[in-house]
């Protein structure tokens, strides 16, 4: 067994068992760290695929952008896991049989022989100054440019979303509007009120 | 060598166990949004493979963007998970039943 | 005018739905009269509009007439092409005069949203006469279907207590049959190589089997509209809900939709089918004419006692297409007529009396004659009609029924006659009990008299019958030649 | 004045009457609506005195007023038929039709119906014109149904009384069942000769005499049997045969004189004038002669011994009228057409004037129709009660009053009638004749001689009739005398009615004359049996009263069996009304309500209903169930299509 | 070299003027605060939308092309679908002012998101890689996400846009797993490439068949067709009615393209796969939606099931693979989209601030309070129940044709007898307009005071759908010409 061959069972291992244990942990928190640890061990992964720029992103933008926001919301919102006990459904086994089911038939398809060595054997190694950054660089900012584009739209809407769905103005708290105190004139504070000096006579 | 087969069924897996993770959880809604992240995974790992061994970079250029995509869909997910919270005080997934029928 | 030269058959059909369409802006009841005046201005004028139709009808012929052809939808070959036979115009006729009646009819007893009562029998009108006239198979469907809203807001707006059922359960009713019919038509449209044509239909080259199945989905959607037994539930149901005028055009003009629907698709189409399926259609028949009868027999409403005899009596007409026979066939479609005028003319009475007590229970009333005896004349007189004595026009058709049958199969006239016997029991035995006898409940007591509307309404309808009952010929003159030819197709086998 | 153009008119005269005094009855005034009436039907009987006159004199037609309709290449045509028989059934009809008219003006005087009745008689008179003078079937069909009308309208003409309208109704219904032969009959003779035509019909029935059709199990008919039995159903119905007998006798509920014209001179015979019309068809075949000449000796026998325990004044006339009918039946089985013909005649006089002594009885009595309380009217009613014995002396058979020429002449065709069945109706005829003098002369003798059981005021008030009505009796009781010494002769030797009527195989020793008639009559049975008969009667009724009484005690199986009618009608109501009726709602509660309406069509709503509320509740509103759903899917539609 | 004259931008037209029109109507939106809210930006967006539009059809009929190194066509039925994206989007705006306004709803984020959303679906519309097509999906589908959450105070919206993402999440993975072996199948992402090489391989490749049944799952679930339908009515039932209208009218023409672009363009050669599916999905989305939307008390809901059968009928035209199937169902999804903006247009316009207009119960008596409002509403129930002389007849009449060319002769009767029950609760509609009584306290719906023009564009609206039968044989003619020779360059 070469070294690659190692690294891919062990990270599959870990990848398989990491993932399961996310879904069936109770604690959300303890869910998301193993989310972690599969993000990580898909990196691995994609590392001995030579994709090493995707499984540096993978580890950027999950580990550390989407999974810190994942325990922000968790904190945030501050959930009572006692009262998440209740187990899993109670048509647990007929959803185990579909899964299996499912497991098996995807596993029979990979299988069936258009996907093995014979079909399509691994391919040799890249020459080392092969840059896999440099190649998807190139291929994004031309042939997939408006495909850049439209990511780039998604996380606008992303943004616009998530911030008009969460920033609220709460009507009952008071804040501070500093360009307003600043750009205040004094027309808008006193009013010079013209009185009569004595009575009945006209202002 | 390690064929292609197995990085797909490692795939396989994935997909699965996040399936499953989706209909069979009913405490955490966080949870069913990991589930999510998982399955996004799954897909990404079959055309990271099929990347490699058909020595063609347009998958992985897909996964690039799925990545994106991913990212965002967590950002508007968890932040209809804030709605939901603040309007129902719960993030339980049997909770959320008062639209059936 | 060349628009009533060439275009005659299209003013029938649309000059009614603009007028109706005109009636409903008079909108609401503040200015019913304007509704009313509006909308017999428009029935009048259509049925005028008809008479050429029937004075330059050509009677030797059996050719398509004052035919017009538009292109609609070329992609699929359908057109706007209209034409009437010998079979249609009297039927046209009808349906013009008829609700020239119905809108006379409904003039005082309707005081709730008039202008849309009034509209929706205009716009009915100009569909039906869709009905009779289109050449094509989705025009044809189109009127057919569309026909159906107007009746079903008809019969829920100002019906009966029970309206809501009955108006769904019509409208649910035909349209499963009409829809299969719809399945047959586009079959049709691939056999025939891409035209909807309904003529050239006729001449399609069909293997048993597809014949079979076509006419199956034909009888689907005829079965149900004229009806027969067993799908003709939902007409007692509807009949009795609908306001007078509601029933009175279901009953006269509706119900001869499907049986045209036989004459100008099911038979010519799949003739080979038709003698097939014809002894289990005349069974069928045979069994509305004696089954339904007896179920008459034991109605103690008036408008449910007249909705199954109407069902008896289309199984005649069922009866004498299937027999393919000359005197059958025509005796069937002067049925068809004169179950109009009849049927109608009793649904009219049986308003009258509606207005006044508001009760069609026959318990509520007897002696009548003591205290409207001009309507009680009427009564009887259309009883006598339903009952097919002569001299009326419901001799005409069951005569010719029973005597065309007999010269193919004596048995089958023998059922049939039976309705000499079981139609005069339930039809003159609700007179008996309604018409005659001592008025024992005071209300009847207070009764007034047919006023001038009433009189004149009727005494159209009752011209109608002795019309026909005492000279058929002119009726029969012009529907024999495509009859004739109807005939020679059908006996021809397409196999 | 063409030929045509009078024909034309005698009809057209009553219809014009009728509409005048029916529509326009209430704006003329009742003077001017018996007015028209009377004038339009003495009219018709003046034209058709002319018309009879001029048939006689060798004058035929036959031919079409217009075309009625076309129809796959058969002409249905509206025609006259104008020969002896038509002749005199017209002459016949429209003098009776005078006589009733008039009688009329007396009898419904007080009656706020009185237009309508005038407007209903006259049409009656048109409709049965209609009838006998008919060239086809069609139109003997317009005229059958139309009396049939009239009589149902005047039968119920009191609308108010529920025995009344139930009477028409059953009238009407009843005919119908007759009807539905006849009908049929006319089909099968449209099948058979492809005409409706009488001439060409008749033409051409000896050439297709043999033609035969298969009937149920494999039997073989002869066309001929069948058309005619066919059409013998409509005249059992019409001329109230047994078993359709039985509405006439209800029919009494009508007024007087409509019983008079229609239920005993015209309508009902309106039968025995259809099998003498189609004798052409009738002698071809044996087998419905035979059913003719039962059927009418059934009805004569049975009848007669009913007419024996009625006590309603009308009834026992009505019952009578039956059994005559029955004669002249037999009459026609034994194929002596003519001779049917001829009693049709005499006893339309004499029935009709039985009637209208009746009623003129009835007015009198204050519409008292109970003999049982009659009597001794002799004296106080001497015009109605020497017509009204002229009437039971000619009904009975006595020589030489009408009836005994007619009776005997039947008597004697069945004797030597070689139909199978001859034997029997022979001796049901010669019991028949003891009987019908019997209730005749009950009859007599019950209402006008003995005590006066009146009650006081009843008494006080009775005296005769005005004279419109006595004098339609003197001018029936004539006739009554003296028709058949007028009639016999032609009538037997075949110059009455030519060509027109039909004997296949005459009966012989009908050679007969008037003298010779009466010569043999006093060695003959049927007058002995007459003299019986009224010798009875009177033992029973003026000189032993109590003897009817012990009688119907003796033997109360059979007076209550008579009394019942033998229960034909408690038959027909618990078999036929009853019977539809239950039946009926059987098939509605079943059948409309509970099987197509109740388990297809709103059992089919149901299923849907009740799945959409199932199915519905498969959204939960759980998500993971709605994932669960999806992925359900997916790995359905992966297992399929993977391993298909 | 890649220049930008190869890039072929004028084919994106449309697309760029839309999305850069919507950053301005965001900045708009932020810079340029007044009384009213949106005075300003909601002008801006319909006009970006119209001018969208009008980019869409300038080049209609020129003969295909690719553009932007194949990710995008731009061809006919691009050119029409687009088009009709744009107008219906605004059309979704125009009804939906007043309501959103009375809802807190109609602020700059909302209309952006409608326009991003908006820019989503033309790229599902043009797409022609696979990368396209799932960024375009993704696109509409988190701002759909965003604007059902957006009436963030609503318990069921939140509740709504939750099961909508995560049943949305799936759905676009099952999607994703389907393309990626379709990827490692064909070795391309474009889909003009996929045809070819998935046409070369053997007939029972078991890899490619489970790429197709998981990219029908995908798609099905875009249409909510069942059994992939179980979002449709708990979205459609939550969402605030102005965003219902906008997910249940648009969307359908792009999911109509992506049908079009992944399973004719790209799977054209297994069509005898794929077709089976959407026949058993046909059937059972009609049978399902018409079938319990019978049993439903909120009108939102019924439509919800409506849609579902609705969606069945286009899969029926769909199916055939014909160039006349294709055309049926196209004309459907317009048609459809046509009605819906009226139905939901009628809602809407029925709605009072304060006072959801969404149970069955508040149509009661319409006839009496507003005759013509529930004349109508008459016209588009007729034509959803797809009852002549509408044009949903017309459309259903297409689509069944197209079926029975194909030979599914038992799917079609399926249907049709299908159909009848699914009348039945249209009828209920007019049922409560015009046989019932109005409640004693309901209003005079006259007194509400909406705008003048919203009276106006419904009625051009609903009564289109009735006076387009002259011409229908027209319209009909210019779907299929739109449609001829699709995706080829």
């Amino acid at each position: 067994m070469t070294f690659l061959e190692i690294v891919f069972y062990v990270f599959s291992a870990v990848l398989i068992a990491s993932s399961l244990l996310v879904v069936t942990v109770r604690n959300p928190v303890r869910a998301a760290l193993f989310l972690v640890l599969a993000f990580f061990s898909a990196a691995c992964l994609w590392l001995t695929l030579e994709a090493e720029f995707l499984a540096i992103t993978l580890v950027l933008v999950y580990v550390g952008a989407v999974m810190v926001l994942f325990l922000f919301v968790i904190m945030m919102l501050d959930i009572d896991i006692a009262q998440m006990r209740a187990g899993f459904a109670n048509y647990l086994p007929l959803g185990l049989i579909v899964a299996l089911v499912m497991v098996g038939e995807l596993t029979l398809v990979m299988l069936s022989g258009e996907f093995g060595d014979a079909e399509l054997p691994r391919p040799v190694g890249q020459p080392a100054d092969y840059s896999n950054t440099e190649a998807l660089g190139r291929l994004v900012y031309t042939d997939y440019v408006f495909a850049f584009e439209l990511a780039a739209v998604i996380l606008l809407v992303a943004i616009i979303a998530a911030i008009s769905l969460t920033l609220r103005r709460r009507p009952e708290t008071r804040y501070q509007a500093p360009e307003e105190q600043v750009k205040v004139r004094k027309e808008d504070r006193i009013r010079i009120v013209r009185m009569p000096s004595r009575p009945g006579e006209d202002p | 060598m390690i064929p292609l087969s197995h990085y797909l069924i490692v795939g396989a897996l994935l997909f699965a166990v996040s399936v499953v993770g989706i209909f069979l959880n009913r405490k955490n809604l966080v949870i069913i949004l990991m589930a999510i992240e998982l399955l996004l995974l799954a897909a990404n790992m079959n055309f990271v493979a099929f990347s490699h061994y058909l020595q063609d970079l347009s998958g992985q250029v897909f996964v690039f963007f799925v990545l994106t995509v991913a990212a965002a869909e967590a950002a508007i997910g968890l932040a209809i998970l804030i709605v939901l919270f603040r309007t129902r005080r719960s993030i339980n997934v049997q909770d959320l039943d008062r639209l059936r029928g | 005018m060349t628009l009533l030269d060439h275009h005659l058959l299209s003013v029938l059909i649309w000059f009614p739905v603009v007028g109706g369409i005109l009636v409903l802006a008079a909108g609401n009841d503040r200015r019913a009269d304007t509704a009313r005046w509006a909308a017999l201005g428009f029935s009048v004028a259509t049925f005028l509009l008809s008479i050429p139709l029937w004075s330059r009808f050509d009677r030797a012929s059996a050719d398509m007439q004052f035919v017009e052809r538009l292109p609609w939808i070329e992609r699929f070959q359908i057109e706007y092409s209209l034409g009437v036979d010998g079979i249609s115009v009297p039927l046209v006729l009808l349906t013009t005069l008829l609700t020239m009646v119905v809108v006379m009819a409904g003039w005082q007893v309707i005081r709730d949203r008039v202008a849309q009562y009034f509209a929706a029998f205009l716009i009915m009108e100009g569909l039906m006469i869709g009905v009779f006239c289109a050449l094509d198979g989705i025009l044809f469907y189109l009127f057919w279907e569309a026909m159906l809203i107007p009746m079903f807001l008809i019969i829920g707006i100002w019906g009966g207590p029970n309206r809501v059922y009955a108006a769904i359960k019509f409208f649910l009713y035909t349209l499963l049959g009409s829809l299969l019919m719809l399945v047959a038509l586009l079959y049709l449209y691939r056999a025939s190589g891409g035209s909807f044509d309904l003529l050239a239909f006729h001449q399609l080259p069909l293997a048993a089997g597809v014949q079979t199945l076509v006419f199956l989905a034909f009888f689907a959607a005829f079965a149900v509209k004229i009806p027969m037994v067993p799908v003709h539930t939902w007409l007692p149901d509807a009949h009795v809900e609908a306001p007078t005028g509601g029933s009175v055009i279901l009953a006269a003009i509706t119900l001869k939709m499907g049986a045209y629907g036989f004459l100008r698709l099911a038979l010519p189409i799949a003739p080979d089918a038709a003698h097939q399926i014809a002894p289990i259609i005349i069974g069928l028949s045979l069994l509305a004419v004696v089954y339904i009868a007896l179920v008459a027999l034991v109605q103690q409403d008036m408008k449910k006692l007249i909705a199954y005899s109407s069902i008896s009596h289309m199984g005649f007409v069922t009866l004498g297409f299937f027999v393919f026979e000359t005197r059958a066939m025509e005796g069937a479609v002067v049925q068809m007529i004169s179950h109009g005028f009849v049927s109608g003319a009793l649904f009219l009475c049986v308003g009258v009396l509606y207005d006044r007590l508001h009760s069609r229970e026959i318990a509520t009333y007897g002696g009548v004659i003591k205290v409207m005896p001009v309507f009680a004349l009427f009564i009887v007189f259309f009883a006598m009609a339903n009952a097919g004595l002569p001299g009326t026009s419901g001799f005409v058709g069951e005569f010719l029924v029973i005597l065309g049958t007999f010269s193919v199969n004596g048995w089958y006239a023998a059922i049939a006659a039976l309705t000499l016997i079981v139609g005069a029991a339930y039809t003159l035995w609700m007179v008996k009990r309604v018409v005659f006898g001592p008025i024992e409940n005071p209300q009847v007591a207070e009764l007034k008299d047919l006023d001038r509307r009433e009189f004149a309404v009727l005494m159209i309808v009752a011209s109608g019958v002795l019309i026909i009952g005492v000279w058929p010929a002119p009726l029969l003159e012009v529907m024999d030649a495509s009859v004739d030819r109807l005939l020679a197709h059908v006996a021809v086998s397409k196999l | 004045m063409s030929r045509e153009l009078l024909y034309l008119l005698i009809p057209l005269s009553c219809l014009a009457a009728a509409l005048l005094a029916g529509f326009l009855g209430s704006r003329i005034g009742r003077v001017n609506a018996h007015r028209s009436a009377i004038g339009g039907v003495g009219l018709a009987f003046i034209l058709s005195c002319v018309v009879g006159w001029d048939v006689f004199s060798g004058n035929h037609f036959n031919g079409p007023v217009y075309t009625w309709a076309v129809s796959g290449g058969t002409h249905f045509e509206i025609g006259f038929l104008i020969d002896p028989l038509s002749a005199v059934m017209m002459v016949v009809v429209t003098f009776v039709s005078l006589m009733v008219h008039i009688y009329t003006i007396g009898y419904m005087a007080d009656d706020p119906g009185y237009t309508r009745f005038f407007g209903y008689t006259a049409l009656f008179t048109f409709a049965m014109l209609m009838l006998v003078m008919s060239n086809n079937f069609l139109q003997l069909f317009f005229g059958w149904e139309g009396v049939g009308l009239v009589s149902y309208l005047l039968i119920g003409f009191w609308y108010e009384r529920e025995s009344a309208i139930r009477a028409n109704l059953k009238a009407f219904l009843v005919n119908r069942v007759g009807d539905f032969g006849f009908i049929l009959g006319i089909g099968a003779v449209l099948a058979l000769f492809g005409s409706l035509d009488y001439q060409s019909v008749f033409d051409a029935a000896p050439t297709l005499a043999g033609t035969t059709v298969s009937g149920p199990f494999g039997s073989e008919w002869h066309w001929m049997t069948v058309i005619c039995l066919l059409l013998f159903a409509g005249a059992m119905g019409k001329s109230a045969q047994v078993p359709l007998h039985v509405w006439l006798p209800d029919s009494m509920e009508g007024p007087t004189p409509i019983s008079a014209l229609i239920h005993a001179a015209t309508m009902v015979t309106a039968g025995i004038f259809l099998v003498a019309r189609m004798s052409p068809l009738f002698s071809l075949s044996t087998t419905a002669l035979t059913v003719v000449l039962v059927i009418g000796a059934l009805t004569a026998l049975l009848m007669a011994f009913v007419a024996l325990v009625q006590t309603d004044i009308k009834r026992v006339v009505a019952y009578s009228t039956l059994s005559q009918l029955g004669y002249m039946t037999v009459a026609l089985g034994a194929s002596a057409y003519s001779v049917a013909i001829f009693h049709l005649a005499t006893h339309a006089f004499f029935k009709a004037l039985l009637f209208l002594a009746a009623g003129s009885v009835i007015i009198a009595m204050h519409h008292e129709q109970d003999m049982r309380r009659m009597g001794g009217l002799r004296k106080l009613m001497p015009v109605t009660y020497v017509t009204c014995v002229i009437g039971s002396l000619a009904l009975a058979g006595i020589p030489p009053f009408a009836g005994f020429f007619s009776k005997d002449a039947i008597i004697e065709a069945v004797h030597h009638s070689s139909t199978p069945g001859a034997g029997f109706a022979y001796v049901a005829v010669l019991i028949g004749v003891v009987l019908t003098a019997f209730y005749s002369f009950r009859l007599v003798f019950m209402a006008f001689h003995g005590e006066e059981r009146m009650d006081a005021k009843t008494r006080s008030h009775l005296h005769e009739s005005p004279w419109v009505v006595t004098v339609p009796l003197i001018a029936l009781a004539l006739p009554s005398v003296l028709a058949g010494l007028m009639l016999v002769n032609p009538a037997m030797d075949g110059s009455l009615f030519g060509n027109s009527v039909v004997a296949g195989s005459k009966p012989e020793g009908l050679d007969m004359t008037a003298v010779g008639m009466l010569a043999h009559a006093p060695f003959a049975w049927p007058f002995w049996l007459a003299i019986i008969g009224i010798v009875a009667a009177w033992v029973c009724y003026c000189l032993r009263p109590e003897l009817p009484v012990r009688a119907a005690e003796r033997w109360s199986g059979l007076y209550r069996l008579l009394m019942r009618k033998y229960g034909f009608d408690e038959f027909y109501q618990w078999v036929f009304a009853d019977g539809a009726r239950g039946l009926g709602r059987v098939l509605w509660e079943w059948g409309d309500r509970r099987l197509i309406d109740g388990w297809m069509v709103n059992g089919a709503a149901g299923v849907v209903a009740r799945t959409a509320g199932l199915v519905r509740r498969i959204q939960s509103g759980l998500v993971y169930h709605y994932a669960f759903a999806m992925i359900i899917g997916l790995v359905g539609l992966m297992s399929w299509f993977l391993f298909r | 070299m890649m220049t930008l004259a190869s890039l072929n931008l004028w084919a994106i037209a449309p697309e760029i003027a839309v999305a850069s029109l919507a950053c301005l109507v965001l900045l708009v939106d932020l810079y340029f605060r007044s009384a009213r809210p949106c005075a300003l930006s909601y002008p801006l967006t319909l006009a970006t939308l119209i001018s969208g539009a009008l980019l869409s059809v300038a080049g209609l009929f020129d003969p295909p092309q690719l553009a932007l190194n194949g990710l995008v066509i731009r061809d006919g039925v691009a050119d029409v679908l687009k088009a009709g994206t744009c107008l219906g989007t605004a059309g979704v705006l125009f009804y939906a002012r007043d309501y959103a306004q009375e809802r807190d709803l109609w602020r700059g984020e909302y209309l952006v998101l409608s326009l991003f959303g908006t820019v989503g679906m033309m790229t599902m519309i043009g797409a022609a890689h696979l990368l396209t097509l799932y960024v375009g999906i993704e696109l509409l589908a988190l701002c759909l996400y965003g604007m059902i959450a957006m009436q963030r105070d609503s318990v069921r919206a939140a509740e709504a846009a939750m099961k909508y993402f995560i049943l949305g999440a799936l759905a676009s993975g099952v999607l994703l797993y389907g393309m990626s072996l379709l990827y490692g199948l064909t070795g391309s992402l474009s889909l003009e490439l996929v045809s070819d090489a998935s046409a070369a391989l053997a007939s029972d490749s078991l890899p490619l068949i489970l790429a197709i049944v998981m990219i029908v799952v995908g798609l099905l679930f875009k249409l909510g067709a069942v059994p992939f339908h179980m979002w449709v009515p708990d979205v459609y039932d939550g969402s605030a009615t102005s965003t219902t209208l906008y997910i249940s009218a648009v969307p359908k023409l792009a999911a109509f393209a992506i049908l079009l672009r992944l399973l004719s363009s790209g799977l054209g050669g297994w069509i005898e796969v794929w077709q089976d599916m959407l026949a058993i999905a046909a059937v059972l989305s009609i049978a399902l939606g018409n079938v319990v939307a019978i049993a439903q008390t909120s009108i939102k809901r019924m439509l919800a099931y409506s849609t579902i059968a609705n969606m069945g009928f286009l899969l029926l035209g769909f199916f055939s693979g014909t160039a006349a199937g294709y055309s049926a169902a196209m004309l459907y999804s317009v048609v459809y989209m046509v009605t819906t903006l009226a139905v939901f247009g009628i809602i809407l316009a029925l709605t009072r601030s304060g006072f959801e207009s969404d149970a069955l119960d508040d149509f009661r008596g319409l006839n009496q309070r507003n005759p013509w409002l529930a004349l109508l509403m008459l016209i588009v129930m007729f034509s959803l129940a797809g009852i002549p002389p509408t044009a949903g007849f017309f459309a259903k009449l297409l689509v069944l044709q197209a079926a029975l060319d194909a030979g599914f002769v038992e799917v079609v009767v399926a249907a049709v007898v299908l159909a009848v029950i699914g009348a039945f609760y249209y009828l209920r509609v007019v049922k409560l307009m015009y046989f019932d009584d109005p409640e004693p306290g309901a209003l005079k719906v006259s007194a509400h005071g909406y705008r003048r023009g919203m009276i106006w564009a419904l009625s051009g609206n609903a009564v289109l759908l009735l006076v387009i039968t002259p011409w229908i044989g027209q319209v009909m003619d210019f779907v299929s010409a739109s449609l001829a020779n699709f995706g080829a360059s």
